[in-house]
């Protein structure tokens, strides 16, 4: 974009203008385009979810305004605009102004280092991942803003349950995605997407694999793991069945969106959206290789990339536009997931949440994590490392070993979880009463 | 560029040093709190502006996005939610701005003193003599396991006493936990203790609420 | 297979619990129910106070019903029902116990004075008993002796009066002409 | 427990206690949802079917109701000569359970006595709770259900219908429900033609027909002119002439029936207060009003054997809701009348 | 050490998940719930007076109103209280009717009560919306047959308003066919669902003992493990000519209730597939015996009680001799199952408390009255 407004700004109008102009400029268009993309998305979700839903109930869903109810957000946003906009008498009028702002603004930024196609990266940091984790984080403070000033019992037991979840949930978000860095050695959003050419074995791994873009995490153990881990973090920190808590409507009306109306209730709708939109573009990206398919990178190379600067300038926008289309296909499958989910299963009750996050995901993350480290040892290193007796096997025997024996320990890890868990689950009755024994009559 | 980056900078000094003022001049804690976090952000922007990336992200990580949650946390379990109670210190404020201005003083005055100024900023590739400045994950990670071992080691050891500690004072005993009977562990409680206390205590257990009726002699 | 009849209860009762039932005229089923004239109802006051089941008195309602639940095997209370007779100045109160293996209910029951309607209240025993109870008071003012809250559960607490009472003005009372 | 019935027995539901657990339940539900998912593109058109959409996207697409669908009653008439088959029972007032019909009874202007049709016939179809009583006592398969229930509107007040709201030609019951009006149709067209025998002029033509049957009346009676002599036919119009009023007069047409009533009680004279048109709150109140005033006069000028209760006549305007009032403080005047006497 | 504040909430009147206007006047210690009280009477409009106001006849649509989930069984109820009352006999085939009916209410109350329960559990719609599309299959029947779909005022003194349309058998034939499979589906779809048994294992136990002091009836009292079932225990119309068993928990929990819920629907499926064998022999002309409906029960008191959906409904009346009852006296199964509904909570944590509720299946309007 700096290349482009630089060009316009200084060769065409000869403005002579200062570099920092030209990268403000540039910067502002990008974040223009970026605050449009990000409301369209949640429009489009919410008409994609009802109407998903709806078919999974035998029902219809919205198919009143415009074409099969395609306006249906449109009309839906109307209303939000013109409801009269409450705020409680008690309520702490500034901080209950600015709560959904705070909740909406870190969600926008997160779109910065979201890879939509090759070369397609709004920024590319060397920390985006973490980038992306640390400004998802900010969003709690507006959820407990929202929770303290609206001056409600439900809106502060919503809040408090919210945060709790937002930070427990992040732990094992964080220790999934760590056996992922582990692998790839970096924290840019770029390389990790990079990383996942290749057909079912990433060409990283073992070279001479066939580029077909297909090398994406899932179909290794570790990755696989870390999805599955990662994906129920995320339905946690995006506040979607089965970890709906916070805004459980049947137990605690609508969490810490009860006392808000209007534009401002329509704000916090916005940012859930964006997030979980953005959660399952951050699924795709990590696990799903992004924009990584068949054919994306064969036209990219014939694009002007830095190495092939003599390139066609429209292969880059067939690339570009095949590797969108990868990317937001995926993101919709995960958000169609998600729905799915929705539409078939009750949610947890808060301690059990608390629970499962910290006494099965936490542990099982960690175990990956061990498996992550084997994964790398013996497909990265080499004899410096101590891992010289794995030379002998060639690329692919040294991957095929560790595909096995991470197998091997990620399974056994989950059926031991899963049975240690279910069992401290179910506490016979006996058990109950000695915890109580010598309880006043 | 530079003059963007000097009023950028500016800026952030005053939202800092403002949202600073703000935490201890405003009465409710709870806006304090939200102050402190404004502060915290500002200083994350900055480090920004350092071009130390990774900082930035970890100052919003751990301090935006977990410590203020906990000072908010606990102000909210601790005090009462609506947070209107008077603050001690604000009595004395002098006190509090000459404690501040000591201890302030004590930290920046070697650091004002030692500071050799004018230098010029390093441009173009760094030579590989030369010492590079720590602002990468990589290099973190690498200072963290070789040279500030033992450093990073005890402060892991500090975080492990210190939730230890939080699990010793939040722990309560077994028995003096507060528990709520459900009725079925209740009714099975009462049982047992008719059961032990008395065998011929059926006449008395006639009149006694949910009394366990004889379904088929 | 448990199977009582009322009468046999009553003899049972007067039996194993001396003076705790009350003599009552006995119901006579009328093979055909006379034709009456229209608009002579009122003329002639019906005889509801004879009845087949077991009436106990008032103070002794708890050993009866306690005689029911372990004698008889009778334990579960299932209903509490009041009538008021206005013209008899009686109001009655109908308890429904049944077996839970099998058959019919025993019913007894208990009149009280309408202007001092005082029972003792089966809710220590039966907590079942507790919203039968409260329904019967917020309705009909009977006063349960020994309920831990006998409070009103329809009506709101402030109301005065008790609306299923026969004399309960009908219309015009001060919450409808408002 | 071992309890043994004598058809079945006890069944302790299995918990599936010892079953192990990994997550293949949930992923069993997530089967059953996207099964769901993938018939979804279907309808639901057949009753043995448990997936397919099965909304019914009503203003577009409607479902067939049953005969016996029922939701306000109506009133029939015949198509042709417009006669009414009400012949004003008043088994239907007498039955109605929230009691929102109200008949007035037609009588011959000049004799006096009463006829087999109703002068006025109002059902405040906001009340009425649609059990289909009325429609199942009627004698005469007058009264019927019908099958209309876009009833809504803005104005409550018209949701007081009169006589001629109510009343549909036989031959709409005949397409709404074919079968049921096959069964009683003989015996009610017989029924119709005993009550005609008994009926003048227009007194039981359905109102909409009024003006056809005038003019049909007419075209036979000219034509009978032209073979015979001129028949004089004297028509009076039941259906009384309008006259504004307004709420005022309601109230204060309520206050003089009251006093009225009142006085009643004391001196035992008759008075006819006209229950006047207007806001039918109002008239409602007044009826409501002129009622009770008219029992306490007769409960307590028990003294006076010739008390004649507040009988307002038939209404002065054409405004239904205070017809319906007048028809109100009537019967309850009637009926403290009739306990004046008992007593 | 660390001491919590107890905090008192109103869950409700106005609340998505308490059933209608109901209210729960909640202590909780952090999470746990110290103590409920359940607070009702907003939808009070004294029934039971107005029933003294009216004939006989003219209560049966009132009867509609009390559970309106289940207005034919109100009506059988009524019916059989009026006939014990009269002593009317009531036609063979006009019994099988009404069985009919009151089974096919049961599935359709059954059906709803677990979707809303579910939905209080925090599932989005999708059991309520299948369970609502089998309810809504057999409304159609209904309305069919009674002419409304919910407020159906079908059953008269000695009868039934009217024998079936030549359309309804066929219906109900294709029903039964969908009937077992919706019921399999529904069980795979939740009964081994992880996060369901969760949520419902364990969650609001009412011991068997304490089940019976506490008057509850129907599946509550049969979850709780009481093989109490009036369809059994005391045979009314002819329920002794068929099979069918009594499920019964074993716990007496959330999952319990839910349980013998399910297994509820395929037993009264059986009862319906056994009236449609007996139904064509089954006699009976007059069917609605229109000369019987203005009764006048001679001076006395009766009770008639049948196993509603939601437990044992029982009429009580009492007759002074003329057309309209002296005394009135509904016994509701939702408020009496409402008894332990404080102390069932006590103890468990917020989030289960609608779950709670959501078990026992309570229907605001009978039980406010």
């Amino acid at each position: 974009m700096y290349d482009v407004v630089d060009y316009v700004l200084n060769t065409t109008f000869n403005l002579g203008a200062a570099g920092w102009v030209v990268s403000l400029i540039s910067y502002l268009m990008i974040a223009t385009v970026l605050f449009l993309v990000a409301p369209l998305q949640m429009l489009f979700l919410t008409y994609y979810e009802r109407r998903l839903i709806a078919r999974m109930q035998d029902r219809v869903g919205p198919n009143r305004v415009g074409p099969e109810g395609m306006f249906q957000p449109v009309a839906d946003a109307v209303k939000m605009f013109t409801k009269e906009d409450i705020i409680p008498a008690a309520a702490d009028k500034w901080v209950h102004l600015l709560a959904p702002l705070v909740v909406v603004a870190p969600t926008m930024f997160m779109f910065a280092v979201l890879p939509w196609g090759p070369g397609m990266t709004p920024i590319d940091m060397h920390i985006g991942l973490l980038f992306f984790f640390a400004v998802s984080s900010i969003s709690a403070v507006g959820l407990m803003m929202a929770g303290w000033a609206s001056y409600n019992k439900f809106s502060l037991l919503g809040a408090m349950r919210a945060v709790a979840q937002m930070v427990s949930y992040e732990i094992p978000a964080m220790l999934s995605l760590l056996a992922i860095v582990m692998i790839t050695g970096s924290l840019s959003i770029v390389d990790i997407v990079q990383w996942q050419g290749g057909l079912f074995i990433s060409s990283s791994d073992v070279a001479g694999v066939p580029n077909w873009g297909l090398g994406w995490f899932v179909f290794n153990p570790v990755g696989f793991l870390a999805f599955a881990a990662f994906f129920i973090a995320a339905l946690a920190e995006g506040e979607r069945t089965p970890f709906d808590i916070p805004e459980a409507d049947s137990e605690i009306v609508a969490g810490y969106m009860t006392e808000y109306s209007g534009m401002k209730f329509g704000l916090f709708f916005l940012a859930q959206y964006v997030l979980n939109f953005l959660l399952c573009a951050i699924t795709a990206v990590i696990f799903f290789g992004a924009w990584q398919g068949p054919g994306v990178n064969e036209l990219y190379a014939l694009g002007i990339t830095p190495d092939n600067p003599d390139g066609n300038g429209w292969f880059n926008v067939l690339a570009g536009v095949l590797g969108a289309f990868y990317f937001l296909f995926k993101t919709y499958a995960f958000f169609f997931v998600m729905v799915w989910i929705r539409g078939a299963f009750p949610r947890l009750r808060v301690d059990q949440l608390m629970d499962f996050g910290w006494k099965y995901l936490i542990p099982l993350t960690l175990v990956n994590v061990f498996s992550a480290a084997i994964w790398v040892g013996f497909n990265n290193w080499g004899a410096n490392e101590g891992f010289g007796f794995a030379e002998p096997l060639g690329d692919l025997g040294r991957w095929a070993v560790a595909f096995v024996l991470t197998l091997a320990i990620n399974i056994a890890a989950y059926i031991v979880m899963t049975r240690i868990y279910g069992e401290t689950r179910r506490v016979t009755f006996d058990e109950q009463l000695a915890d109580t024994a010598g309880l006043p009559s | 560029m530079e003059l963007l980056i000097q009023i950028i900078f500016f800026l952030l000094a005053a939202l800092i040093l403002g949202a600073g003022v703000m935490v201890v001049a405003v009465r409710n804690i709870i806006h304090s709190a939200l102050w402190l976090i404004g502060s915290f952000f500002g200083v994350g922007a900055l480090y920004l502006l350092l071009e130390a990336e990774f900082l930035a992200v970890v100052q919003v990580l751990v301090y935006v996005g977990a410590v203020s949650i906990l000072i908010l946390f606990a102000i909210m379990l601790t005090r009462d939610v609506s947070g209107q109670g008077e603050r001690l210190l604000f009595q004395r404020w002098w006190l509090a701005l000459l404690v501040a201005i000591t201890l302030f003083a004590a930290v920046i005055t070697p650091t004002l003193l030692a500071q050799s100024w004018n230098v010029v900023p390093p441009t173009g590739p760094i030579e590989p003599g030369q010492p590079t400045g720590i602002a990468g994950a990589l290099e973190l990670g690498r200072g963290f396991v070789h040279e500030f071992l033992l450093h990073f080691e005890i402060a892991g050891v500090l975080l492990l006493v210190a939730l230890i500690g939080a699990i010793v004072i939040a722990f309560e005993e077994r028995n003096r936990r507060r528990k709520v009977l459900t009725l079925a562990e209740e009714h099975e409680l009462r049982k047992r203790r008719e059961q032990t206390s008395d065998a011929n205590a059926s006449e008395s257990a006639l009149s006694a609420p949910g009394h366990p009726i004889s379904q088929s002699e | 297979m448990p199977s009582i009849t009322a009468t046999a209860l009553r003899e049972r009762m007067e039996r194993d619990l001396p003076g705790v039932a009350v003599a009552t005229r006995p119901r006579v089923v009328e093979a055909e129910s006379k034709p009456k004239a229209k608009g002579k109802h009122a003329a002639e006051r019906p005889d509801f106070l004879a009845t087949n089941d077991t009436v106990v008195v008032a103070d002794r309602l708890r050993d009866a019903a306690i005689y029911l639940r372990d004698a008889c095997g009778y334990t579960y209370l299932s209903d509490i029902a009041v009538v008021d007779y206005l013209d008899d100045g009686l109001f009655e109160i109908v308890y429904r116990f049944y077996h839970l293996d099998d058959g019919d209910a025993l019913v007894i029951k208990v009149r009280v004075p309408r202007d001092a309607p005082n029972v003792p209240s089966l809710t220590p025993i039966w907590p079942g008993a507790d919203f039968h109870e409260r329904e019967a008071f917020d309705l009909f003012g009977i006063v349960f002796e020994g309920h831990p809250s006998l409070i009103r559960i329809y009506m709101w607490d402030e109301f005065e009066g008790y609306p299923m009472r026969r004399d309960f003005p009908k219309q015009g009372d001060k919450y409808i002409d408002e | 427990m071992t309890i043994q019935f004598e058809r079945g027995k006890v069944v302790v539901i299995d918990r599936g206690a010892r079953k192990l657990r990994v997550g293949q339940g949930m992923l069993k539900g997530m089967a059953v949802v996207w099964h769901h998912w993938l018939k979804s593109f279907q309808k639901l058109d057949n009753f043995s079917k448990t997936a397919g959409v099965f909304t019914v996207e009503y203003p577009d697409e409607r479902i067939k109701l049953p005969e016996a669908y029922r939701n306000m009653p109506i009133l029939l008439y015949d198509d042709e000569t417009g006669q009414e088959l009400c012949t004003a029972c008043f088994q239907c007032q007498r039955v109605c359970p929230p009691q929102v019909i109200h008949i007035n009874q037609a009588r011959n202007p000049e004799t006096g006595k009463a006829i087999p049709a109703a002068a006025e016939f109002i059902i405040e179809y906001d009340a009425c709770m649609s059990c289909g009583f009325c429609a199942e006592v009627c004698p005469f398969d007058s009264i019927k259900m019908d099958h209309e229930f876009e009833l809504s509107t803005e104005d409550h007040a018209e949701l007081t219908m009169n006589k001629a709201q109510l009343s549909r030609p036989v031959s709409y019951y005949e397409r709404i429900a074919p079968t049921f009006w096959a069964e009683v149709k003989a015996s009610a067209y017989k029924k119709l033609q005993n009550s005609v025998k008994r009926r003048v002029d227009l007194i039981g033509i359905a109102p909409q027909m009024v003006e056809k049957v005038k003019a049909m009346r007419a075209a036979a009676a000219e034509s009978e002119a032209t073979e015979a002599a001129p028949s004089s036919a004297p028509t009076k119009p039941s259906a009384a002439e309008t006259s504004p009023a307004t709420d005022k007069a309601a109230k204060l047409a309520a206050i003089r029936a009251a006093n009225a009533a009142k006085q009643d009680a004391g001196n035992g004279g008759t008075s006819t207060p006209e229950a006047p048109a207007g806001d039918d709150k109002a008239a409602k109140l007044a009826a409501i009003r002129a009622a009770n005033a008219a029992k306490k006069a007769a409960e307590s000028g028990e003294g006076s054997a010739s008390v004649a209760p507040a009988a307002p006549e038939a209404p002065a305007g054409d405004d239904k809701a205070a017809r319906l009032a007048a028809i109100r403080a009537a019967n309850a005047a009637k009926k403290a009348k009739d306990e004046q006497e008992n007593s | 050490m660390i001491k919590t504040e107890e905090l008192q909430i109103n869950i409700g009147p106005q609340h998505p998940s308490t059933h209608g206007v109901f209210r729960m006047l909640v202590t909780v210690d952090g999470e746990t719930i110290v103590d409920l009280v359940p607070v009702f009477g907003y939808l009070h409009r004294n029934h039971e007076q107005i029933a003294e106001v009216n004939t006989y006849l003219q209560n049966m649509p009132y009867t509609d109103r009390l559970d309106y989930f289940n207005s034919m069984a109100n009506n059988q109820a009524y019916a059989m209280v009026v006939e014990k009352l009269v002593g009317i006999e009531v036609p063979e085939r006009a019994e099988y009717l009404r069985v009919l009916m009151v089974e096919l209410t049961r599935i359709l109350n059954h059906a709803g009560a677990l979707g809303f329960l579910i939905n209080d559990m925090g599932a989005w719609q999708t059991p309520l919306a299948f369970g609502m599309r089998e309810r809504e299959k057999i409304l159609d029947l209904f309305e069919m047959a009674s002419g409304a779909r919910m407020m159906c005022n079908y059953f008269r003194f000695g009868g039934v308003v009217r024998d079936l349309p030549p359309a309804f058998m066929p219906l109900l034939k294709d029903l039964l066919v969908a009937l077992p499979a919706f019921f399999d589906e529904f069980e795979r779809l939740l009964c081994e669902n992880e996060i369901l048994l969760q949520r419902s294992e364990g969650v609001g136990v009412l011991p068997k003992d304490l089940a019976i002091s506490y008057s509850v009836t129907g599946p509550v009292l049969r979850a709780s493990g009481i093989p109490y079932d009036i369809r059994k225990a005391e045979p009314y119309s002819i329920y002794d000519r068929f099979d069918f068993d009594v499920p019964v928990g074993s716990v007496g929990d959330v999952y319990d209730r839910f349980l013998v819920r399910v297994e509820e629907m395929r037993q009264s499926l059986r009862i319906i597939e056994q009236v449609l064998e007996q139904l064509p022999d089954a006699e009976g002309d007059h069917i609605n015996p229109k000369a019987k409906q203005n009764v006048r029960p001679p001076v006395g008191d009766a009770y008639a009680r049948i196993e509603s959906p939601k437990g044992e409904l029982g009429f009580y009346l009492v007759s002074d001799g003329s057309e309209k009852p002296y005394r009135y006296k509904v016994r509701a199964p939702s408020f009496i199952n409402l008894t332990p509904l404080g102390d069932m909570c006590r103890g468990y944590k917020v989030a289960d408390v609608v779950v709670i509720l959501g078990s026992i299946d309570i229907v605001m309007g009978e039980v406010d009255r």
